[in-house]
């Protein structure tokens, strides 16, 4: 069932990408978010990752929970198929979907209470087992939709838009999805696309189970002073570790740095991720070191960003399924059904 | 003192202890009676619990084929001290007792009335064996060799089917061969052999093939073409899921060792049902295997699956609720929280297997009847069916049968129609056409959601568009009814005006206390119901009844809800007949309950034939 | 031209844009009538979104006080371009039109047949205001002053509500003092005031309270003595749990600042239904709130709290389902999912309050109901009388009354008993004695299972206790059948064969149309129906007339299923009225559909006052 | 309702606590788990913990989920109530019991099954919330109750006893605790009392979240050579970091040990966790610095036990609700109905 996507006319003026797509293609229905909220940013990073990637839109499976960062999947990538889920459920059905068809990229879209609240279960069932997919996280430690609740991932001791403080401790998905297996963990911040869109491309080229973290400040009820997750304290506190750059195969490599302050991954589709370390000595292949790292500078108060760990050699739950390369839901009647001949036997056994 | 005397015709339980390797020994017993040509059934009563609780294996030697539950017991294997009493009281007037002589029992523990065998088990393999472990599986095996000479079972069939199970590992045979040989020698020395109740070779098997159903429901997922199951281990759903692991290792293997399936033990049932949901949008016929919990916990996912009409199999295996209840007793207690599953309005389409056969038929049917109708579809099997080793026909299959996947459309379809829309009622039967993520570049792509939405699968909260779609659901529901299996009547030799509706496992008690009540002059027509939404022969059956009664294993007569409220029935009009213990449902307990009703409404008794009650 | 003339009773709707801040001064708008003694039902219709989606704000001001949504439109302030033709459509013919005539209209955007009224309202805020929130601000209030004039509401009356808003704040008061003299002002010397619609001060208000059931509900949670919430944010439901964390800030705070209280923000419903169970089992009284979707969450729990009969209580603010289905849309669709919640056999309380008044007394009888029969209460509310400012009777509460925690042994009475059994039924009425956990060092301490246990609370699988106690459990629901609010009866005015049940929040729109049905000459005898188990006036009721009408706002006619099954009523006697399209139930509706089944039984009208129609 | 339990008159024989309590008083039924079952032994640890403590045994509450652990409650502390809840949602359930009493002792016990893969979400949300109690997990990396499949505990690579190769990331339920911030974090092993029975008791004194990750093998299904839950193999993989002493008020402090190798950490309730270090320079009040350990000494293939973490300042969720000191199920009308007046004063309001 693999499409090769046949390019279309377009208005010259236009930048296409290798299929011959405008960045038009990949975009979707015309936003319904509050003016300034970040997810529509984050949506804008997927179109620009996707198109720069040179991906057949049609070719990406989007899924999402329940919540205004879940409703983004209708803001990008039209052509695709979609499934808004129900509540803190995305993982599981994006798992479903990924064992029915292996050649699909699956791209699901949660929110910090979608993910860390009701879905925390699924959320770390799907990272232990490896599947296949670009998990983006928009991260605003509030329930946007039902009007800013604080959620899991708010910090304890920050302040509500109404006043209240919050009690409990915050989750950190990043460091549990390192925790629980994840081969490619990276956090990053709406507001800085240039180091959210190579982290998005990365981790769509990534074989494993990739984790981004994006903080995603809600406007509406998390942008207040004394609020963790507002633009200015993100932007006072962020700590990036590294910056990727993303090097597919057709690219050839040119730019050149003195070694020390570069890292260089190269993953099983081939592409290279370079990493120019901004933090001396970070080694984003060290998975201890890296979990190491992410407690010590949150107890330091720092949002590290960057791509904090990934495993160049990922495996996927296909690969422990042992499934045959072919997507299970093209096999046909005489793939699948064994026939009278076999139900003769079987009989004959029962007697 | 009477002696009940009995060929072919009786019923044996073994009392003993759970963990205890006793379970191959019994079965072993069972199934060379069934090599004889002599029909059984089997029934294991066993505790919510690994080891050291007590558990029962009975076993129905039936010559006419009654596979139900009888009640009482005949011949009891008393191996469990814990149990005793109740053991032998459970012992019918003029019955056997079969007991571990070893130590000494005061006359109290005994009855009157029963004829009383005892063998020194214990000493015996004590005198033979040093080995703990080996005392305690050889014991089973010498009670079989002695049962073999007190009912009169043919040693060879047994010594064949030790044979056939150890196949491949031969250096076994000899010490099973023995220990048999120890205990059938003891009891013709030193026991009366045979007693009142004798087995005799006879021709009454027939083709039919002695399987548990969750085995055969397995085995029709793999013939209706699940690529994708994701299960979480519960009682008695288990073995469903783990018998198709073992049919895909053999049946879903290439050449190059792949597998052409793929199987999620889930973390929970929530997310079960969540990657069914997710392989089956995406075009792979899946399915989970659970139990009340399991369905109770999968209602959010399974309005979604309503709402955004998704085709997902769910095989419940009921077990008796509510909540924990009784892990390891029979109901058919899920039957509403499955037809009326999730908040807001939703109707679920169930089939009702009576027996493996149909175990396996609708596993298999299931697939098509979900992908025709994009909506989930249960399978109802319980504990009694889906555990135990029941005589049924021999499963068929017709190898021109192809996959109905239903309404999908192709990229080439696509590209041929002149618009696609994901809700729209194209052929008027609630039924639209669907797309796998992935087909074509630019058209047939769409947004799923349990979200209200237009025809065209756009988000809208509009009232009109909503009461559209919800209608549409209806009318689907509709169709259904003609796609599902429908009812098998059974007429009574007599007119009669009245009639029973039943369903699942109720089936060998009914069909064994519709005899009863023929040949007690009471005549009834009698319906299997094999699926929800009902279809029009039903209603015809009740309404060309005056009084109809409804069989169930539940408290509060769920089906009977279903019916009265789908069909318009007249409540009145139905009587209940429950049972709901755990245990499972007796010919006695149904003939008993209508033969009662009747004798209210003082029908006077038609004999069939003159004097045969 | 046709004008519709009208003094208080006329229609009013804003059409804004979400998170516009026009919901203040839509409020302050209806509020003022309310001020003026003149009843006025307003409704919200709003997206599930935050920000920049189409809201409607829609006011009935009606001198009879019917309260139900009236339907139709007779004034319409079209503030948002996106919705303008839809709601230009909406007008009835010779209504108004009042919008912004800043940007000139093309003629064809307006009707011929209604009366048009142009204010430049983004001119006005742009010469008056710089700053772009302030515009956006009082430009509500301009319209709010100019609507003033043109409907003739009493401008002092408006100031005074600012004054009551700002108190505190007097700083707010002279710039909203001056936007809504800006408006007025320009609409007395611009535009012909005042229009066939007018409003005039009355006394037709009393002594009734206007306010929310979600907060009316969240206080009687206060007065039942709730101490333990446990809730998981969702539509419509979570300005319960709000408002009671509100109240409880205010009455429940102790002198040293101590709360009395602890509220729990669940990570999700299975989380909050189960801290609710454990608060419950161990002594305090507990609740949750959720919605549709969190109900189908917490159907393993309701079957563990029905099975270990935990007191519990939960509000279920029903909005439009299956699945996520329209969060902001008002249906009564969860009540059998909530009846019958969980797999196996189970039966539930639910309360079905009709008005804000009825929230806050349900809220609180709740509490001593699920106490007295130790079992789940559901408060069965929706989107409709949850979210809605309604006009109701004050809350009452009798000082005397004490809570009634049920049956508890203390300590002393422990010692003073000569046995305890948590499950045994001492007093015949199927409600067994608890004790709380850490009573007595030796005594009545016991285990607490969703598994079989017999009359002691000892973990049996022995069906004889399961059986028992399953039929105890039946007895129990007897019994609550006298312990719920009994149904009330409205007689129509002459003797009928016909009569309607309805429920909850359709309350309002059934007493308008029996009106309207007894003034074309059509009677029928009404029964609200406040709670499940049925009591025998219902069934009373049903059986006193020959057809009986069943008023819901669901697909599936949910109410009747329960009726037909627990009271035997014959479907055919009950016929459905149905209206689920996720707006409040009118009264023209109800009144359509049963006069047009009458019209089809040819029944005569009665006219009661000649020519009155 | 504090209540003073009464002594009892016993075989003069046996020996009591300071209360009087024979270790009969803190036995319950006769257990019906598998001769050999670890679960046993850990049940025996609690009733010998709680005699050695003095509690009173009705002021305990004890809770489970579904399993062959979450049986156990039943098997010991007879005279307390018991709540078997459903499977994987004890944490609510405790939470909500908590929150009604304050003045209870709250153990809960659970399995693997029932706390990681099912119950994995509740586990990590009431370790958030800081709830008051002692969490005990009785490992055995299966599913016991339900015949032998793999648990969310269970190594990847480990074998079952059927053969099958487990191909999922494990879930370390003690790093997750740390990680979410529960205040005092111990592992342990059935098979070794004299290090588990100080754990239980030090658990039962501290005064917030405690959990107890006991690896407690089923004979039954996980004992076998290939399994790494097995009682040969935690007995050589077992790396103890220290020894656990606990001193309680009334006993006065003896025994002396040079500095270095001893911490002794002062609880709330005036009792002394005194450690004897058996990891040179192991600092049990060093959160970061455990998990680290934590990560590398899973790594290196090894199972850390002792007490990994403890927090000698926790704040409970009840500090966190600010609730009053008197239990909230002891309130009556008085405490709770603010009467007519004030509804008038309400009603007055709404008009
Ligand atoms: C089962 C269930 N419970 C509750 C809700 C209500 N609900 C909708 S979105 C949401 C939270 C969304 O928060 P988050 O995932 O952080 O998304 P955000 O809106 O902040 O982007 C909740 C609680 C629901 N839809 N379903
Ligand atoms: C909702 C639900 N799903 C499944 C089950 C079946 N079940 C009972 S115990 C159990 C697993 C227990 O494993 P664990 O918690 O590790 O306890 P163990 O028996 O190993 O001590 C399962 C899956 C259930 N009781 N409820
Ligand atoms: S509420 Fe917050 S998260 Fe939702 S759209 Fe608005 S800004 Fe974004
Ligand atoms: S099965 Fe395993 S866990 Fe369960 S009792 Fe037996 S040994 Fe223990
Ligand atoms: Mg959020
Ligand atoms: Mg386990």
């Amino acid at each position: 069932m693999t499409y090769i996507a046949k390019p279309k006319l377009h208005h010259p003026k236009l930048p296409t990408n290798a299929l011959g797509f405008t960045r038009r293609d990949y975009e979707g229905a015309i936003s319904t978010l509050c003016a300034g909220c970040g997810h529509d940013s984050i949506s804008a990073a997927i179109i620009q990752a996707c198109f720069e990637l040179d991906l057949p839109p049609h070719r990406i499976a989007k899924l999402s929970g329940i919540g205004c960062s879940s409703k983004t999947p209708t803001y990008f990538l039209g052509n695709s198929h979609g499934f808004n889920s129900v509540h803190g459920r995305m993982p599981s059905v994006l798992t479903g979907a990924n064992l029915a068809n292996r050649d699909l990229i699956y791209l699901g879209v949660s929110g910090d209470g979608d993910s860390a609240s009701i879905g925390l279960g699924q959320f770390a069932h799907v990272m232990r087992r490896g599947v296949n997919m670009t998990y983006i996280v928009e991260n605003n430690g509030v329930y946007g939709l039902t009007k800013g609740q604080f959620s899991a991932t708010s910090d304890k001791g920050s302040k509500s838009k109404r006043g209240a403080i919050n009690a409990d401790e915050a989750i950190d998905l990043a460091a549990l999805a390192m925790q629980l297996g994840a081969t490619y963990v990276a956090r990053s911040f709406s507001g800085d696309k240039t180091q959210l869109v190579p982290l998005i491309k990365g981790a769509l080229l990534h074989t494993g189970a990739a984790l981004l973290d994006v903080i995603s400040p809600c406007v509406a009820f998390n942008n207040h002073a004394g609020s963790t997750k507002s633009y200015d304290y993100v932007r006072e506190h962020n700590d990036a570790v590294n910056f990727l750059d993303v090097i597919t195969m057709h690219k050839e490599i040119t730019a050149d740095y003195s070694p020390g302050e570069l890292q260089e991954i190269r993953q099983h589709d081939g592409s290279i991720l370079r990493l120019r370390k901004l933090h001396e000595g970070y080694d984003a292949s060290d998975r201890i070191a890296a979990m190491n790292f992410l407690q010590e500078s949150r107890a330091k108060g720092e949002i590290a960003t960057g791509l904090l760990y990934v495993d160049d050699e990922p495996n996927d739950l296909h690969a422990a399924s042992n499934t045959v390369t072919v997507p299970l839901n093209v096999l046909d009647t005489a793939d699948l059904v064994p026939g009278s001949a076999a139900l003769a036997k079987i009989n004959a056994a029962l007697r | 003192m009477k002696r009940i005397e009995a060929v072919n015709d009786f019923v044996i339980k073994f009392a003993n202890v759970n963990g205890s390797g006793s379970a191959s020994a019994n079965t072993l017993f069972a199934k060379s009676i069934l090599r004889m040509g002599v029909p059984v059934s089997p029934r294991n009563i066993f505790p919510s619990n690994i080891q050291g609780l007590p558990t029962w294996y009975e076993v129905r030697v039936t010559a006419d084929s009654y596979l139900a539950r009888r009640g009482g017991c005949d011949f009891m294997v008393a191996m469990n001290p814990q149990t005793w009493a109740a053991d032998v009281a459970e012992i019918e007037p003029g019955g056997y007792l079969f007991y571990d002589s070893t130590r000494p029992m005061p006359a109290s523990k005994f009855r009157e009335d029963i004829h009383v065998t005892g063998m020194p088990l214990t000493e015996i393999v004590n005198t033979h064996y040093t080995d703990a472990r080996q005392r305690q599986l050889f014991k089973n095996i010498i009670y079989v060799g002695a049962l073999s000479a007190l009912l009169e079972v043919d040693p060879e069939v047994i010594k064949q089917l030790i044979a056939e199970q150890y196949k491949g590992k031969e250096q076994l045979l000899p010490p099973n061969y023995e220990a048999l040989a120890l205990g059938r020698d003891y009891a013709l020395a030193h026991l009366k052999c045979p007693v009142g109740l004798t087995v005799k070779a006879a021709d009454s098997v027939g083709e039919r093939i002695f399987a548990e159903g969750n085995n055969a429901a397995a085995l029709g997922a793999i013939y209706g073409g699940a690529t994708v199951c994701a299960w979480y281990p519960i009682t008695p759903s288990s073995s469903l899921a783990e018998a198709f692991i073992k049919h895909c290792k053999k049946f879903r293997t290439d050449a190059d060792g792949k597998a052409k399936y793929a199987i999620v033990q889930a973390e929970d049932e929530l997310a079960s049902i969540g990657m069914v949901i997710g392989a089956a949008w995406n075009g792979a016929r899946a399915f989970t295997a659970t139990s009340g919990p399991g369905v109770s916990l999968m209602q959010e996912f399974l309005g979604l699956a309503y709402f955004a009409e998704i085709p997902a199999v769910l095989f419940d295996v009921q077990r008796a609720g509510p909540s924990t209840g009784m892990p390891t007793r029979t109901q058919q207690s899920d039957v509403l929280s499955c037809a009326y599953a999730s908040h807001g309005d939703t109707k679920h389409v169930l089939l009702f297997p009576d027996d493996p056969h149909e175990c396996f038929q609708f596993g298999a049917d299931a697939f098509d009847l979900a992908d025709r109708l994009q909506t989930p579809v249960f399978v109802m099997l319980d504990l009694d069916i889906g555990m135990n080793e029941r005589l049924c026909k021999p499963f068929t299959w017709d190898d021109n049968r192809e996959l109905d996947r239903g309404k999908v459309m192709t990229a080439e379809m696509l590209d041929a129609a002149k618009e696609f829309g994901r809700y729209l009622d194209v052929d008027g039967d609630g039924i639209p056409y669907r797309t796998y993520p992935g087909t074509h570049p630019t058209k047939g792509s769409y947004f799923t959601r349990g979200t209200s939405r237009d025809r065209y699968a756009k988000y809208t909260e509009d009232g009109a568009a909503y009461t559209d779609n919800m209608q549409r659901l209806l009318r689907k529901f509709e169709t259904a009814k003609d796609l599902v299996p429908k009812p098998l009547t059974r007429t009574a030799q007599h007119n009669t005006r009245f009639g029973v509706l039943y369903y699942g496992s109720t089936s060998p008690a009914m069909d064994e206390a519709l005899d009863q009540l023929a040949a007690s002059g009471l005549h009834v027509d009698a319906m299997r119901i094999r699926a929800f939404p009902f279809c029009h022969e039903i209603a015809e059956f009740i309404s060309a009844h005056e009084d109809v009664f409804i069989v169930e294993q539940n408290r509060d007569a769920q089906l009977r809800t279903l019916v009265i409220n789908e069909l318009a029935v007249d409540p009145a009009k139905l009587t209940p007949v429950l049972h709901y213990d755990g245990t499972p449902i007796t010919a006695r307990f149904i003939a008993g309950e209508i033969a009662q009703n009747l004798k209210a409404l003082n029908v006077t008794p038609i004999r069939v034939v003159a004097g045969n009650n």
